[in-house]
């Protein structure tokens, strides 16, 4: 789109931009559906965001775990949600870890929407 | 000519997987969310479905970035599941029919949809998980068409879209040649989002506005725009399109069999539905 | 606004490539079809694009049948020409423009055309030799856009999903915020048939209509179903659905600046075409 | 399509039955788009046709080269163009093989079309 929607809070669109800048990023999180893949990360990390071609801010994500770091580097959730499977977090870590609560107050404020 | 006897939807959480593999399905974290289903396969006995077609969203398993469908349909005569990279049990294979998959590619490419045409195709959890909802016995005892739409990468096709494909795939069924029984499925949604300071996001009001409107006028979400859809459920509450595609096959008229609406599961307003069509 | 200043039409065949490398042009086989070109290379000196959308059908590199797209829109960086089997050297990569790409995405999406997004494509002779013909010298100097049309396996999209596909397309073009100029590219045809016993089918009657009608009348093959375009076009000679989906781009008024037909080259009839939107 | 159109003589359509039949035989044929693919092809025919499962229909029109035998098998042109390649056929060849010409009538009948 030449002219895009106003913004929604805390939410970024995977669009055309998002795609092209994450590509590296989540073109290593998708080979990681193999397991032979997740285990050659996990060995030597360093040298598997090498092969990919992750650049400077998607490399520094993934080393510091940082989601909302992952997503402004262009990451897609669907993808990223195999790289955070190798770190054995579920989607309620994920949502603690971006919302800066615990994962007991973010498993509170979902419980909180069925009386919304 | 073939005879749709109904549509099914679900949400599709992975971890639905894991607790049906744990069988913790009574525990209290999960019995409200499978008890909503019973009833739904009470009703699956009478009505006996042959085949499946099924509309949902691949999330990164068989399509990537490299080549991004907006709408596939699968023509294979088996499909896999396969290892999605966070542990829940693979699948054994199901059937699939590759006639009415044929039948179905022609007439929607009539009928102008730009479809991509799999005669190989993985199925992820989107797609298997519900086959264990709905039909939770060992083997999967009917024949499978998927039919995968777009909710990865931006643009999305429109809820205006995904309802007429829908609509168009209704059609071609009802065409089809031959006397077998099929049920349509949506699976995907209701409200949620993983991503972002607002990941979390859940909007009960709407979900339930949604689903009521599925039985009263089904095409009251397509005056949405993906954006506004977005605002309203989430980034991932937008797979409710795979509901309104299932609907729009299923005709003008339907009859509500049983529903269920569940907060939380996972991260996500879990929503389950089957309407009949006579 | 981006301004297209015309569009270009040739056949395709890869024997084309061999020729080009032994620099045998001038031979006498070779001649009648080369000699189609000069002109518009005069008429490309003076308009000048900076960037060419080109429709194509790739012949089996890019994809397979394991996921055929209807229409595939390429969105990268670069696009690389790769080995197809048969020993055509191989030619350099051509250079993409993303920012163009994404935005005709999103118009066609808008406009209900089911897409398929590529941030990954090979390229191969149907997209490369074009650019060999139309730009002989050594660096190709437009950026590139490769739209994709299934020819492949049937269902094909029609001949006026086609035209309506390139005119949606022209529309992306000219509402693109850029003050580049654009020329639009079709490749494939003109009638021959390479396989079973009608191998070698031409049909230079339809041929010389049909270029006559892109001119006076740009709708007129669309009243044929993709299956009489193959009956009196040949297997191949549908590909002229390129044609047709370049001339969409357009908009109503063109100007012919030069034309060329020659039968044969290889098995086919050769057709090249050079259209001016002033 | 339910009802197939009325056929085209010498023609066969693409379709789906088509696609079902041929999908093994187009595989490896796509596969030949590989020089590594081709010549481990030419190195043993059999074996690598077993790999890709060929059925005895389609191996017997591979082992003859038998371009209507492949088409009959579900062969699509635009894949087996590439087997045609590792004989060094060009689409004359094939032409006059499908036709029962020879190559040079074959041409012939290409040339005459100019003068229809
Ligand atoms: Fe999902
Ligand atoms: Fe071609």
């Amino acid at each position: 789109m030449s002219h895009k929607p106003e913004p929604i809070f805390g939410t970024t669109l995977f669009d055309g931009d998002q795609a092209q800048k994450g590509y590296a990023l989540n073109k290593m999180c998708y080979s990681f559906n193999s397991a032979d893949n997740r285990n050659t990360f996990k060995a030597d990390e360093e040298a598997y965001m090498l092969q990919y071609g992750l650049n400077a801010q998607q490399a520094d994500a993934i080393r510091t775990r940082n989601v909302l770091g992952l997503i402004a580097a262009g990451g897609n959730v669907y993808y990223l949600a195999k790289f955070a499977g190798i770190l054995g977090l579920d989607v309620q870590d994920l949502g603690a870890a971006q919302t800066g609560m615990t994962k007991e107050e973010f498993k509170a404020k979902l419980r909180a929407a069925a009386h919304q | 000519m073939a005879h749709i006897v109904g549509g099914l939807a679900s949400s599709h959480i992975p971890s639905i997987g894991g607790a049906i593999a744990k069988g913790i399905q009574q525990d209290p974290y999960w019995k409200p969310f499978f008890d909503g289903f019973p009833p739904i396969h009470d009703w699956l006995g009478k009505v006996k479905p042959d085949v499946a077609v099924v509309f949902y969203n691949d999330h990164g398993l068989n399509f990537f970035l490299d080549k991004m469908p907006t709408f596939a349909v699968g023509a294979a005569a088996q499909y896999n599941n396969a290892d999605e990279g966070w542990g829940i049990p693979t699948l054994p294979p199901f059937k699939g029919t590759p006639d009415l998959s044929w039948h179905i590619i022609n007439e929607l490419v009539e009928k102008e949809f730009d479809v991509v045409t799999c005669q190989e195709m993985l199925v992820d959890h989107a797609f298997t998980l519900p086959f264990k909802l709905f039909w939770p016995g060992d083997a999967c005892p009917v024949l499978t068409v998927p039919i995968c739409i777009n909710t990865v990468q931006f643009p999305l096709p429109s809820a205006k879209r995904c309802y007429n494909l829908g609509k168009a795939v209704g059609d071609a069924i009802r065409s089809w040649d031959s006397d077998l029984n099929v049920v349509i499925l949506g699976t995907g949604g209701l409200s949620h989002q993983l991503d972002g300071e607002r990941a979390g996001h859940i909007n009960k009001a709407f979900d339930l506005e949604f689903m009521d409107s599925l039985q009263k006028n089904p095409e009251w979400a397509t005056q949405f725009s993906i954006h506004e859809l977005v605002e309203k459920t989430g980034t991932q509450g937008v797979e409710l399109v795979m509901w309104l595609a299932m609907r729009g096959a299923l005709g003008e008229h339907v009859k509500p069999v049983h529903q269920n609406y569940h907060i939380p599961i996972s991260n996500t307003a879990t929503g389950v539905m089957a309407l009949a069509t006579e």
